[in-house]
């Protein structure tokens, strides 16, 4: 069974960003991509999975339950983590305390127990650190737990999100534009990350990417969707050829050369 | 996309000061005898002043007590609250009414004044925190009116002269009917709010509250329910305005709805935004500064309110993080 | 960026002390103003006794407290240029109350701490109320100028004396005078104030004990945009007279309202509104209204000295609670010379033996309450745009 | 008074009030609108407009124009220009820079700037009332059983006629429609070339300049100005703004309108009665953003969750 399964998923919003009987299935441990051009409601597609758009028709199953009407948090609980296109960091915090927002939903320590320090609640606090620190370990930047997350370079502070991402312990991974940004070496790197992720941690992982290079790298099966739409759908060969994508994208390039 | 470079550090003298007193109070020996010695201080300190005095240092305690409990809401949670000396009245009435009407013992009084105010809370707190944030502000506002306008009017309240004659509590056989009594009384409990507040900002809640204030968004994808959080977070600061009022009530031995008017709320935010929104010791820098300034400067009296309005608009406007600095680098401990 | 920063919280900084020495030099204030007359004692007196006046000097009602501080301030200023008391130089120090009953306190417990021998003051009840006790454990005489709510009685542990005549014995005027304007059913209308209040409910007792009707009980709470609703329900009731309990602002925008409106009957105004600028904001409109007033000033022959030497001193006029500040301020002194000491005891049990003291306001002489005891209130009607004695 | 002329009387009475609700609620709903900030020196600059407008007013009364509405209407158009302008420097000295903001920081610049307001005005006044002489006699006549005065005919028809020629603006002139623009996504309008800045500050000029009017007709009707006066109707124009929709205009006049009528009729409920007159309102704020936050005329966009 697929990890997780839109099906016929529309979104109605009045203006730019729609989505339009949308229909697609991601396998487990597989890596994924959406792609399309500008516009093409890549980003709302994740909004809807994640909770933050309520579609106006169809479904999506996650592990088999649908994910309609429910909330970001809700979504985040079940198992689904996502990284934002522009970094959504809470600059004002430390590194560390940026990944341990990840364990909130995997923990439940209230007022009391926090004003009393309770056994438990302390025994918690260390197991948020702990899983907090590994991820930070994983994605290779612990030595900078304790600056002030807005004073990180920007890959340091791509990292932070995926670390955060990772905290929260889930079953599929959600990239929106993680290499936006990044320099060559860092895209390298972001490659081999991709795949430890899946590899090592066995956690699916769907991404919406515009640098074709990297797409075509980490991901085995490919989505493209323009206006909302699917136009293909296939492994990186079948969906260069397919004629669709080539106008889907070059008709955006001549849009572009309009403007 | 434009690239951020990492920013270069430079410090004001005053935020290199309190940096190094930070680094200094990573050392626990240290920490602890400043502490005791400030405390020791504190506890002697009505023996050798007079009563004004008292009166003064009683009255920021109990500044202390209630900008903890509005910066939990601003402070920690991000949420704009204008109605705090609502929230206080609650606690003032409930315990006014049960003990000078009823004549129940203060102590006792202090559930109600809690459950009450969790009651409040809930009444405004829910329709309006799932909605944005302005909504709370002017809801807030309009709930310190209604709250002042109610008191007024209802016969169980005392009406517009309020409740005279609430009984002094009894503690351990002393009734606390002194100046004294209830400077140590707000002393304490000062020391109680700044404990919970520490507790709090370093614990699962704590945080959730900062992730939201931080950014709402990411905060729900990390899997925190920012309605029921949110809503956490303003019913218990509602809770400690709420306990203060109980006391402050007891204190005064009678109330008014005069006690309570829009511009105590906008006295307490002050305070919060002063010292810095979150920051422990900046929002009690703050509290001490609003209650003190005006004693030592009576003279400018009417302006005050003018200077305030004018400090706060240039604080938000150039240095949005209040008079304390952030810390810049953590704790490598723990 | 951050040197920027810097230099503007220089400038918050200096802007501030700015304020404070713009503040310190209190505009076109006489020099009496400060808080503690600095002069040296003159050789003459054996010392210096210290005198709280407590009234409020910010907030909404400063404009009152300021004139009441003013008149204490001259009376002190007299009894200093006549001697002074006992041998001893009288100075002040003042406690602003700021209406407000936590600020009361603060204010008060400042005052005891100064070890003054004595207070006078006190303008809202409200804020009057909750420093009663602390008074009384302090020992500290008080004599309450203006504060009159019925309510003040029985907070009293006995150390305050209160000169301006209870709310009951307003009440009994306004009925008093309605009766003598043939009026036979009236609306009440307050502003939510504990004075205001109490006033109403005072009046309303005494009207229907007397027999009458009231007909409405109306609330314009301070602020509040409109009244044309109120006055529509008062002009619906239809009564022979209205009477309004609170303050003038508010009272002169309801007047107008209601001659607009049509209203003809009676409209008679509590002490509250009994300054003068309820006839400048009402105009014409306020033309007949009557006023349940204190002793002001200005209708009492004795007072005509006070008000000139007031003038002279202060750039203002006297306004309606000066006379009893005055009043209340001779009172202790007065006290204090026949006690023979500034002992709190002694000048509370000669306070309590005040037969017929006379100053500006009338005989002053105590109930076993510690209240003024005769009704001190005077029935003022409104004429070419002034207020004159209605009899 | 029979039913029926209570009823008339009333209805007149909520219908006057509503509209000044209306009018300042404009203001709120606009800057909503355009830059989601809720302004809450807004009411302040309605109180400012009475008063700068009362200033002009003894001007005028100085010089002798003669006729009395002749005065008024000059010290209104000078009152409304004036505190447009100043609405715009409020909004380039407070608000501007915290356009990017977080917005706790703004809402909390937006206090600021009406404490100042306010208590600067307290200052200037004493906190003492002023009377707003206009000369105009309050001589009344009837419509059938309607009492009217002519003051009370003007105002209604002045605010409504203002509510309108705004109307007008904002649907037929360039500014109003890049207004509009902006208001549904500011970041792609500043791509197409269109001045945010300076539409954001005619905004506030309207905006404000509607307030001060509201202020000076509140003069002119209630006879008195006082710095307290803006405190209740900014609550009551935000309501009137959150009624009709927040963003809308003419759901802020609809919603104005409403809340007068409400309030007035409410007077008349013996268990209601002037004494929780402040109070009624303000539960209908909170009923409306339980049941239905987006107001009478807002739509309900594609949910965000």
């Amino acid at each position: 069974m697929a990890l997780l399964e839109i099906r016929d998923l529309t979104l109605r919003f009045g203006g730019l960003c729609a989505i339009n009987g949308l229909s697609l299935e991601i396998e487990e441990h597989s890596i994924r991509s959406l792609i399309g051009p500008n516009g093409a409601g890549k980003t709302c597609v994740f909004n809807c999975l994640t909770g933050f758009y309520k579609p106006s028709s169809g479904d999506m199953l996650f592990q088999g339950a649908s994910l309609i009407n429910k909330k970001p948090h809700f979504v985040t609980y079940r198992g689904m983590a996502r990284t934002f296109q522009n970094l959504r960091l809470f600059k004002q915090l430390s590194v560390l305390e940026n990944v341990m927002s990840g364990m909130h939903c995997r923990t439940n320590s209230g007022f009391f127990s926090s004003v009393l320090r309770t056994k438990g609640q302390q025994a918690e606090e260390k197991h948020i650190r702990e899983v907090a620190e590994e991820c930070l370990d994983f994605v290779g930047i612990l030595d900078k737990k304790h600056h002030m997350a807005k004073n990180l370079p920007y890959g340091d502070q791509r990292r932070v999100e995926w670390a955060r991402a990772l905290a929260t312990q889930p079953k599929l991974l959600m990239l929106d534009e993680p290499a936006a940004g990044l320099n060559r070496e860092e895209k390298a790197r972001l490659i081999e990350l991709i795949a430890r992720v899946r590899d090592e941690r066995k956690i699916t992982i769907f991404l919406i990417e515009h640098d074709m290079s990297l797409v075509m790298k980490v991901s085995e099966k490919i989505f493209v969707i323009d206006y909302g739409t699917k136009i293909a759908e296939g492994t990186v060969r079948e969906v260069q050829d397919n004629p669709l994508v080539v106008e889907a994208y070059l008709g955006k390039e001549e849009q572009e050369d309009a403007v | 996309m434009e690239q951020i470079k990492p920013k270069k550090i430079t410090l004001n003298p005053f935020e290199k000061v309190v940096e190094k007193l930070y680094e200094l109070f990573d050392n626990n020996v240290l920490r602890y005898s400043v502490l005791i010695t400030m405390t020791a201080f504190l506890v002697y300190l009505p023996r050798a002043s007079s009563l004004f005095t008292q009166e003064i240092m009683t009255n920021m305690f109990f500044y202390v007590v209630v900008c903890l409990g509005l910066n939990i809401i601003v402070g920690f949670a991000g949420l704009l609250h204008l109605g705090y000396a609502a929230f206080f009245a609650v606690g003032a009435y409930v315990t006014g009414i049960m003990s000078a009407t009823y004549g129940i013992n203060f102590w006792l009084t202090l559930p109600f004044s809690i459950v009450a105010a969790i009651i409040a809370g809930l009444a405004i707190g829910a329709p309006t925190l799932r909605l944005r944030g302005d909504y709370l502000a002017i809801v807030t506002l309009g709930f310190g009116e209604i709250i002042r306008i109610t008191v007024r009017n209802v016969g169980i309240t005392g009406g517009a002269v309020g409740l005279i004659g609430i009984e002094r509590p009894v503690f351990f056989g002393i009734v606390l009917n002194q100046i004294s009594h209830f400077y140590y009384m707000f002393f304490i409990l000062s020391i109680i709010a700044i404990f919970v507040s520490y507790r709090l900002y370093d614990s699962r809640l704590g945080r959730a509250w900062q992730y939201i204030r931080e950014d709402e968004d990411a905060a729900a994808a990390m899997g925190i329910n920012v309605v029921t959080t949110r809503l956490s977070a303003f019913i218990i600061g509602s809770c400690f305005g709420a306990l203060a009022g109980s006391f402050f009530a007891v204190k005064m031995t009678a109330i008014s709805p005069d006690s309570f008017m829009f511009i105590h709320s906008i006295m307490i935010l002050l305070a919060v935004v002063l010292g810095g929104m979150g920051k422990i010791p900046g929002v009690v820098l703050g509290a001490i500064i609003v209650t003190i300034f005006p004693e030592i400067s009576r003279d400018i009296g009417q302006y005050r309110l003018i200077i305030f309005a004018v400090i706060l608009l240039v604080l938000m406007i150039y240095r949005p993080q209040g008079l304390w600095p952030d810390r810049q680098f953590q704790s490598t401990k723990k | 960026m951050l040197k920027n920063k810097n230099i503007l919280l220089l400038a918050l900084v200096v802007m501030f002390l700015v304020f404070s020495l713009f503040g310190c030099a209190p505009p076109a204030a006489p020099p009496a103003d400060d808080d503690a007359a600095a002069e040296e004692p003159a050789a003459e007196f054996k010392g210096e006794k210290l005198l709280g006046i407590m009234i409020p000097t910010t907030g909404a009602q400063a404009t009152d407290g300021i004139d009441m501080k003013n008149a204490a301030l001259l009376a002190v200023e007299e009894i200093n240029a006549a001697g002074g008391v006992l041998g001893y130089k009288i100075i002040t120090t003042i406690g602003d109350d700021g209406c407000d009953p936590s600020m009361a306190t603060a204010a008060a417990s400042k005052l005891i701490a100064e070890e003054v021998f004595g207070v006078v003051g006190g303008f809202c009840s409200g804020a009057t109320l909750p420093t009663l006790k602390l008074y009384g454990d302090a020992g500290t005489p008080f004599v309450i100028a203006a504060s009159n709510a019925t309510t003040l009685i029985a907070e009293n542990p006995g150390w305050a004396f209160m000169i301006n005549s209870t709310g009951d014995a307003q009440a009994a005027k306004a009925v008093s005078s309605f009766e003598n304007l043939g009026v036979e059913t009236i609306s009440l209308v307050d502003d939510g104030s504990a004075f205001s209040v109490d006033l109403k409910d005072q009046t309303k007792a005494a009207w229907e004990a007397a027999g009458y009707a009231v007909l409405s009980e109306d609330r314009i709470d301070p602020g509040t945009v409109d009244f044309s609703a109120v006055v529509t329900r008062i002009m619906s009731a239809n009564p022979d007279g209205v009477y309004w309990t609170a303050y003038q602002g508010p009272g002169a925008k309801l007047i107008m309202q209601l001659r607009q409106s049509g209203y003809e009957g009676v409209i008679i105004v509590g002490d509250g509104s009994s300054a003068q600028e309820l006839i400048d904001l009402a105009g014409p409109d306020a033309e007949g209204v009557y006023c349940t007033a204190p002793p002001v000033v200005d209708f009492l022959p004795a007072a005509q000295d006070f008000i000139s030497s007031y003038k002279a001193m202060f750039p203002r006029d006297p306004g309606a609670y000066a006379g009893l500040m005055y009043d209340a301020t001779y009172l202790l002194m007065d006290a204090v010379e026949r006690a023979g000491s500034f002992d709190g005891e002694a000048v509370k049990a000669a306070l309590a033996a005040t037969d017929a003291f006379e100053k500006l306001t009338g005989p002053i002489f105590f109930t076993p309450q510690n209240t003024l005891g005769r009704s001190n209130f005077v029935l003022l009607v409104a004429q070419d745009g002034k207020w004159t004695l209605a009899e | 008074m029979t039913l029926w002329e209570i009823f008339l009387q009333q209805l007149f009475n909520g219908l006057l009030i509503g509209s000044f609700y209306g009018l300042v609620a404009i203001g709120y709903s606009m800057v909503y609108g355009i830059i989601k900030l809720l302004n809450f020196a807004h009411a302040d600059i309605y109180m400012g407009g009475a008063f700068v407008g009362l200033i002009a007013l003894s001007f005028f009364a100085d010089s002798a124009i003669g006729n009395a509405w002749l005065g008024i209407v000059l010290s209104l158009l000078i009152s409304m220009f004036l505190i447009g302008i100043l609405g715009v420097l409020i909004q380039r000295v407070a608000y501007r820079p915290m356009l990017k903001a977080p917005r706790l920081s703004i809402l909390i610049t937006a206090l600021a700037v009406s404490m100042l307001l306010y208590n600067t005005v307290m200052l200037l006044t004493h906190g003492q009332f002023r009377p707003f002489r206009t000369g105009l006699t309050h001589d009344s006549f009837f419509v059938g059983a309607l009492r009217l005065t002519e003051t009370r005919v003007v105002l209604l028809v002045a605010a409504i006629l203002l509510m309108f020629i705004l109307h007008q603006f904002v649907t037929r002139s360039m500014y109003g429609k890049a207004m509009r623009a902006i208001s549904l996504d500011r970041d792609t309008c500043q791509l197409m070339g269109i001045n945010v800045y300076k539409i954001v500050a005619i905004t506030f000029f309207v905006g404000s300049a509607l307030a001060a009017a509201a202020g000076v007709m509140a003069g002119v009707f209630y006879g008195t100005v006082h710095f307290y006066m803006g405190f209740f109707i900014g609550l009551k124009a935000f309501t009137a703004a959150v009624i009709g929709g927040i963003g809308i205009l003419p759901g802020a006049m609809l919603g104005g309108l409403l809340l007068g009528l409400l309030e007035s009729f409410a007077t008349q409920i013996p268990f209601i009665g002037s004494v929780w007159q402040n109070v009624f309102s303000f539960v209908f704020l909170i009923l409306f953003l339980i049941f239905k936050p987006t107001g009478i005329l807002g739509r309900a966009e594609s949910e965000r969750m």
